[in-house]
């Protein structure tokens, strides 16, 4: 299916927009007729939204605005209403003089095309030697990272523990648990987790037992205090086993 | 026939290339500052009326050497440069309510424009259109920005006071043109 | 008065700053040799009559547009006294940023300054203030940079542990207590 084609003008924001709107429809922009400018408004965002425009969150918060001025206009008293429009007012006036003046600047490019050239290039020692008193370094310190150093990422150390740590693999653990109960003499689990280097360690040695349980290498035996683990060939030895 | 003080001032024009501070070259030309003027004036008489290429810019408190725009087309294929490409309009906004407010932070332009503008004014930065000029005071230390030398030379000011006046109390209709799409070269290849 | 393939070829020297080669002015100018040949005399001669402080040097098939070497001394000392510019704002800033935390990357200066800073640290590396001290162990390998002993000799500093202390405050402190007291899991605390 063919979309119909119908370009719908660029705007560089919400007051873009609106500035074009009360152009278009010979608006007082001193006195806005809010009621109109609303349904002008909306609609011309619905438009947007039924052509697939991405639209950008300001101007769906411009109309919030512009309906909650409708809103607060029919009540009884006028007074937040009035407020309301004259600060929207101030902000279309100071909008439609930053155009004028881009425009004006517009005509006034003839500079652009100006040829200019590098330096001479001298062998010269660029290096800086101005004295200055040490307090500067702190003074701009304080100025760039701000009083409170809310602008501090975290120090690199920081992150220094969380990419030394060993990564230590279940197989591994795997292995040397099996090699260790080769011996004979079972091992208490509660010794086995606390002689555990680090939390990953742990959770590791953990989980190594689990998986030797599961495929039958080693038993466990007892509760509490003296739960033990044995590999799985004592116990085919020890008649006594469970 | 130049002067020697004129002679003088183009030989350090042209080897700064760079904008120069008056106050710089006042203080290595031992000239006072009127005697400077004097000579920059010679010297931009001169190129004028002998059909020289060359151009004395003044910009703000500096002075720089240009070639006059004439010869742009050629001097961009000897460089193997391409044509810049337009600012945008976006740019155009941004760069005129810092050039007309200056010094200011990127909140207040966010404030007239109405959308978020951190992107026009790095690359504005870039550009050298404009650059950072200090922080507020104000809680957050927020950074301002004012325009360059290069600014002006762009759009053919020689002083801040150049700026085109904006017609304050213009009817609203003339923004009918203004929506219109309004885009100028970029000074790119003339930071260069 | 210059004639009109004179102005060019002085737009065209001036513009290129660095030797220009015969065949490639020719091919942009159109201009047979013989004719730019002219020109470039025509430019010379004007040069000298007039009194300018420039001059067409010819080297071997090149051309080249520089200031007479009778201003050399003045010339040196302007282009000298730029290096000697004070350092602005935003450089010491970033001085600062990286003085305080070194070795540190250009992303971090970046995200305490919240704008690009990639000028500002090339100026001060040109300046020899901070210089380049290896690469982090991270994707994309990233370059620190620390400052130099000139740095230490600009700010009066004997050591980098002669830095003026940064003042403790609450929020510092309070960091400080909430590591302490994590007797929690191996690099948590440092997320906070």
């Amino acid at each position: 299916m063919e979309k119909p084609l119908y370009k719908t003008e660029v705007f560089e924001g919400p007051l873009d927009l609106l500035l074009f709107l009360i152009s278009k429809h010979k608006l007082n922009i001193n006195d806005i007729p809010i009621f109109e400018l609303v349904e002008q408004y909306t609609a011309y965002v619905r438009k947007m939204q039924d052509e697939d425009l991405d639209i950008a969150s300001e101007f769906l918060e411009m109309a919030a605005r512009l309906v909650y001025i409708k809103t607060v206009s029919l009540l009884p008293v006028q007074t937040e209403a009035e407020e309301l429009k004259k600060e929207l007012t101030g902000e279309l006036i100071e909008y439609r003089d930053c155009k004028l003046a881009a425009q004006k600047l517009s005509v006034r490019t003839e500079g652009f095309d100006l040829t200019t050239r590098r330096p001479t290039v001298l062998l010269r020692d660029t290096t800086y030697d101005r004295i200055h008193d040490s307090a500067d370094i702190l003074n701009a310190y304080l100025q760039a990272a701000g009083k409170n150093f809310r602008r501090m990422p975290p120090p690199v150390d920081s992150f220094r523990r969380i990419v030394a740590s060993k990564i230590i693999s279940v197989g591994e653990k795997m292995k040397e648990l099996v090699m260790f109960l080769s011996g004979g003499k079972p091992l208490r689990f509660r010794t086995y987790l606390k002689t555990a280097g680090s939390r990953s360690d742990l959770v590791a040695r953990f989980l190594a037992v689990l998986e030797l349980c599961k495929s039958k290498q080693i038993t466990v035996h007892g509760d509490g205090e003296n739960f033990s683990i044995r590999s799985r060939r004592d116990k085919e030895a020890l008649p006594d086993a469970q | 026939m130049l002067s020697k003080n004129a002679a003088l001032v183009e030989a350090l024009l042209f080897a700064s290339g760079e904008p120069a501070e008056i106050s710089r070259l006042c203080a290595v030309t031992l000239l006072e500052e009127d005697v400077l003027a004097a000579a920059c004036d010679e010297l931009q008489t001169f190129y004028e009326t002998s059909g020289s290429a060359l151009t004395v810019l003044r910009l703000g408190d500096q002075y720089q050497l240009a070639a006059r725009t004439d010869y742009s087309q050629t001097v961009r294929a000897l460089l193997e440069k391409k044509k810049n490409a337009p600012l945008s309009s976006a740019a155009l906004e941004v760069l005129a309510v810092i050039a007309y407010n200056q010094p200011v932070t990127k909140a207040f332009v966010e404030q007239v424009r109405g959308v978020d503008c951190s992107g026009v004014i790095s690359t504005l930065c870039v550009k050298g259109l404009i650059e950072e000029t200090g922080r507020l005071d104000l809680p957050g230390k927020p950074l301002t920005y004012g325009t360059t030398a290069n600014f002006l030379r762009c759009f053919g000011l020689s002083d801040l006071s150049d700026l085109p006046d904006i017609p304050r109390n213009e009817q609203t209709e003339s923004l009918k043109e203004i929506n219109k799409d309004s885009s100028v070269l970029d000074g790119q290849e003339t930071l260069l």
